[in-house]
């Protein structure tokens, strides 16, 4: 992990309100675990202030016959704009500098079974289901990535993924899009037909805490990649941490997702008192 | 004047510094956080996270949130404990050269203590911070800091139990800080480190709930940064012992407007989050201005102050 | 409910407003500047440069300077005196229907009681909002604002002075801000304004002097926000009277955050100056956020603070 | 005087560290007189908060044909990149929106005398003097511009007066253009020249103190245009006074540079006592 000083490539809006950036980052790539994530801010001065994590969507790069430039290396970004910051980042150009911090935290662990691999997402958080799915597939398993979204705008990348080889099921809350209903519906079914399986997700916590019960109840491993307001995204700030199982007062099991996680396995964490509030 | 490299070192309280700039307690964990993107060696100190006597959990969730060029922290003071910090941190310090100031606090005026005691003879530690803005449970509640006889108190307790260069960081929230100042020297401190986070509040207005799980937390960041210069120049004007200037540092500037004032060095907090290697910008752009104004000693310029 | 526009409508000590929106004193002088950018009549309220008993001079130059998200100033509440106000500036608020507050102070406490005596009986002021931010020339120069006893007396004075609503400005440079809102309180206090500027400093680091020729001044604007939220949020905890909620407002959504914590009004100081109509996109945000949110009144709003 | 809330026409760097903008602005021209003063700010959210205060260098209008489009006002600024404030404008670009207030303040007041007009501008100083110099020759008066700058790129837009029909003279501190020296020299050779004269001088302090005594001893009428740090603009923040004749504690008299100025008479100043410090 380094602090990568460089320039934004193209930044697009894919979907009303989700956006998609490419950044110059040579030998990125090589040092990314799916599942890790960056802390990222424009070069300039800007009215806020702190670095915004980012999962790492996909990384790539332009091979030279594009434009005649030596191969370069990129990473993306997918990202919702919620606020000032993103609002900000949407704003930005090609050639504009930017600041990447990463790649930051602790990632999936695969595991070379013959369970099943079923990939959950719900929205923007598919994002870090792609490296996942790309790295899966390599090791030569078959990747299911089960997305939900309220809307068919909240489906992302869906096609990428297929690209992938990855089998896909969609369902939307409004049903404009694939099956109409929760994705952890169409998680039930899965599990009823693959007993022997893993689980990957992330997305909203309302989301992860029903894929949570489902699986405990079926004793089907998981493991969730979370969100944190974070400071300095490299454990030092203590700003990001949730209740680990077995947390008290007494012995406190606070864990950093910057630094333990973002990804965790569901049974390292205290689902009961995860602490986690409305608005998030 | 221009051919020899200008001298960064200062003296605080019997340690010497290669440069004034170290981090802000809190801000940098306990150093190795931050290895992988500045070199440690480059430090004039490192600080390390507070430490109390027991490990602490802290405060619920969320615990920061991002205010105009500023930012709320609610961590609760989460910690190791002394004793896990000795046994399992203070390592990473043997082969670094950069001295290591180990901030602590307490819930009361014995756990002070204890952990003073604790840390007296441990060798890593070349100096200590004393963190008194801290609520006495013992007595109501009342933050030790804002109470020249409560932060006396503190400060002659744990003064008995090491010899250690001890500094001393005060709470800005006071109606005169001078007064605090000026209790802690006679108490015996050996220096002064202020401006710790001013107390603010930030609500989301959707939720109508606190953006801080704790309702209230501590303001840093530049947002402070010109109280926290008044309060610095303040108490140079109040004590004869060295001062040392925190509160909004991001650059070179920032940390001059402090040095100029009067602070003998200056810690960075938020900075380092906004730029992991914020600091080494900070210590090249100060020698960048004393190449520039044709100094060849940082001391030229501590207390330059013309009014 | 989204037919009828909602209510904007609050009561402070007994002044009705039309909206819980108004200037800060000494940012929108006498109301007359800003005209030709807003129409007057959509505030709450006006609230005036702060008036003594002779003309003040005020302090040397440069009095202002720009800091992080905030601004210094040292104005030295320059000001035309109460006389000269009540003869020349209060002519022009007759035609307003929108009630004028004026705001004072005194270097004595005679002072202030005989500027109170000289507002008390002028039609065209509304209520009066009483400056305790200013040092007491005959006590040292301790600030009436900073010492209980001190505020409870200037009160009590100048409650006797007149009947006209009395709101009371703390200034936020205290150790305890619900200490000194309680003594004004029981002293008779109508309503509580807070905050005023927080103490603060900066230096240009080429000329080594302070940006502010009267080396420290007051910081204002979104940098100090999250600390005015704080002891609003505080003050509305410890009095029963109602609180106008003062400090870095720019936006609907920052006012929000007052009104939410408690504060029946807010008032709106340095956004004026950067935007001279910024009252009325404050006023309009509110309304907006009412509809959003399916509320009919602001009232709804304040004091909705969950924990 | 209102906000206009618009955009940028055009803004582009004339001499090293000077910049041009030209900004929309329909109305403007027939308010403005001559030393009047605008308070500008960028529209998008920066990390500066207050508006800067600028001179309004010259106003003028795009006619229809250029574009097709119908006739448009504009102004322009002339400003020098000092600080944080004028590096963001001068990395504004067309089509960005702007505000400005104004315009502001209380210009030049011109006397139809036969006595020689001297206009006298150092550096920057020279921005008000256009409008100044414009107006003079329409009421038929022949119009000298003294301009002083420390070097050659300090001398700003002089062929502009001159194809007004100014007669301009040119002196800087290191002689790289014009005569060597400073421009108050020159001006005590015109004085000399011309007994009968009235001057008008905007610059840097110093220079406007010389320029002050050079017309005190002569007893020529001066009229100056003065610089302070603002907040309002307006008059309500009383944040940019400067100390009149006969000023005292007692008889405080303060004037604001935003509202009684920024053009005084110099008879209207307390010059022993500005109050001004070095790095003005
Ligand atoms: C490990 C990790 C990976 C993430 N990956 C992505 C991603 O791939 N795509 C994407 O669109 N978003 C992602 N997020 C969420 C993203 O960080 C926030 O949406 C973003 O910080 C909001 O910033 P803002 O200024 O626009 O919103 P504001 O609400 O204005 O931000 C205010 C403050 O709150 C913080 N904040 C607000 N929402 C969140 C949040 N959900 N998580 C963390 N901090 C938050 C911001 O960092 C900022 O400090 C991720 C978050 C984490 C922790
Ligand atoms: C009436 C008037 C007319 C002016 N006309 C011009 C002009 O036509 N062209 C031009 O280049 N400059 C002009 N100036 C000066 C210009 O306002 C400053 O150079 C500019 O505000 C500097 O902003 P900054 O952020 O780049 O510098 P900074 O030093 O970073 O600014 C910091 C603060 O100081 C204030 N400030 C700094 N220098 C000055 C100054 N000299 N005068 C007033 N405020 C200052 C800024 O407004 C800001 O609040 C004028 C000033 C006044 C008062
Ligand atoms: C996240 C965070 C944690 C902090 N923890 C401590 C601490 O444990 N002990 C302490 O004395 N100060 C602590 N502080 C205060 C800082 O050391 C510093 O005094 C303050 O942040 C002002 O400096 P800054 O504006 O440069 O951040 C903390 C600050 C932050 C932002
Ligand atoms: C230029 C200036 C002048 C001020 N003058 C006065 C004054 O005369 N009386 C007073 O009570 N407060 C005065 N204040 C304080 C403001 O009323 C207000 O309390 C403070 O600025 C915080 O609000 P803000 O952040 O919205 O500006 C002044 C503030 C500024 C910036
Ligand atoms: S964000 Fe700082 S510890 Fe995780
Ligand atoms: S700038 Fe506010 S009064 Fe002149």
């Amino acid at each position: 992990m380094k602090n990568y000083q460089t320039i934004i490539l193209a930044n697009q809006e894919i979907a009303p309100g989700y956006w998609r950036m490419r950044i110059l980052a040579p030998g990125f790539a090589a040092a990314v675990q799916p599942g890790q994530f960056v802390m990222f801010r424009p070069e300039q001065s800007l009215p806020t202030m702190l670095r915004r994590p980012f999962g790492i969507f996909r990384t790539g790069c332009l091979p030279p016959e594009c434009d005649g430039l030596p191969p370069r290396e990129y990473m993306e970004l997918l990202y919702k704009v919620v606020g000032q910051g993103t609002r900000i980042m949407s704003e930005l150009h090609a050639g504009d500098r930017v600041e990447l911090l990463g790649p930051l935290g602790h990632g999936f662990t695969m595991a070379d079974t013959d369970c099943a691999k079923l990939l959950v997402g719900g929205g923007i958080g598919l994002v870090p289901l792609f490296l996942l799915a790309e790295a899966l597939i390599q090791r030569g398993h078959q990747v299911r990535l089960l997305m939900g979204g309220r809307t068919r705008d909240d489906i992302l990348a869906v096609t990428e993924f297929e690209r992938l080889g990855v089998e896909t099921y969609v369902s939307t809350d409004d049903g404009s899009l694939g099956e109409e209903g929760l994705v952890t519906r169409v998680l039930e079914r899965k599990l009823a037909k693959y007993p022997c399986a893993e689980v990957y997700a992330c997305g909203p916590m309302p989301m992860l805490a029903a894929v949570e019960q489902i699986c405990r109840v079926r004793q089907v491993p998981l493991q969730v990649s979370l969100e944190a307001h974070m400071a300095c995204g490299v454990g030092a700030c203590l700003g990001c941490v949730v209740k680990g199982a077995g947390h008290s007062e007494q012995q406190p099991n606070y864990l950093c997702t910057c630094k333990e996680g973002p990804v965790f396995a569901a049974d390292q964490l205290d689902w009961g008192r995860l602490g986690v509030r409305r608005e998030e | 004047m221009a051919e020899k490299r200008p001298s960064l070192a200062v003296e605080v309280a019997g340690l010497k510094l290669r440069n004034p700039v170290m981090p802000a307690s809190g801000t940098f964990g306990y150093g190795q956080e931050f290895a992988p993107y500045l070199d440690l060696r480059r430090l004039g100190a490192i600080v390390t996270k507070g430490l109390s006597l027991k490990p602490k959990a802290g405060n619920p969730m969320p615990r920061i949130a991002e205010t105009t060029s500023g930012m709320l922290n609610a961590i609760g003071l989460q910690n190791v404990g002394v004793d896990a910090f000795v046994t399992d941190k203070t390592r990473d310090y043997r082969e670094l050269d950069t001295p290591v100031i180990a901030n602590f606090f307490g819930n009361t005026l014995d756990e002070y203590g204890e952990v003073a005691r604790r840390l007296a003879d441990v060798p890593e530690v070349a100096a200590v911070e004393l963190n008194i803005s801290c609520p006495n449970v013992k007595q109501g509640g009342i933050v030790f800091g804002t109470d020249p006889r409560a932060a006396a108190e503190v400060v002659t307790l744990v003064r008995r139990q090491l010899s250690k260069p001890l500094i001393v960081k005060l709470t800005p929230n006071v109606t005169d800080i001078t007064v605090i100042a000026r209790a802690v020297e006679e108490a015996g401190a050996d220096a002064i480190s202020c401006i710790n986070t001013i107390t603010g509040m930030a609500v989301d207005i959707r939720t109508r709930q606190p953006k801080i799980a704790n309702r209230t937390g501590g303001l840093s960041g530049p947002a402070i940064r010109p109280i926290a210069v008044r309060m610095v120049h303040q108490v140079v004007q109040a004590v004869r012992i060295p001062v040392i200037g925190i509160g909004g540092i991001m650059t070179a500037s920032d940390a001059l407007e402090f040095l100029i004032v009067g602070a003998r060095a200056v810690q960075v907090g938020t900075a380092n989050f906004v730029d992991p290697a914020a600091m080494l910008a900070i210590i090249d752009g100060i020698e960048a201005f004393l190449i520039e104004e044709g100094l060849n000693d940082v001391n030229q310029v501590i207390g330059s102050l013309k009014t």
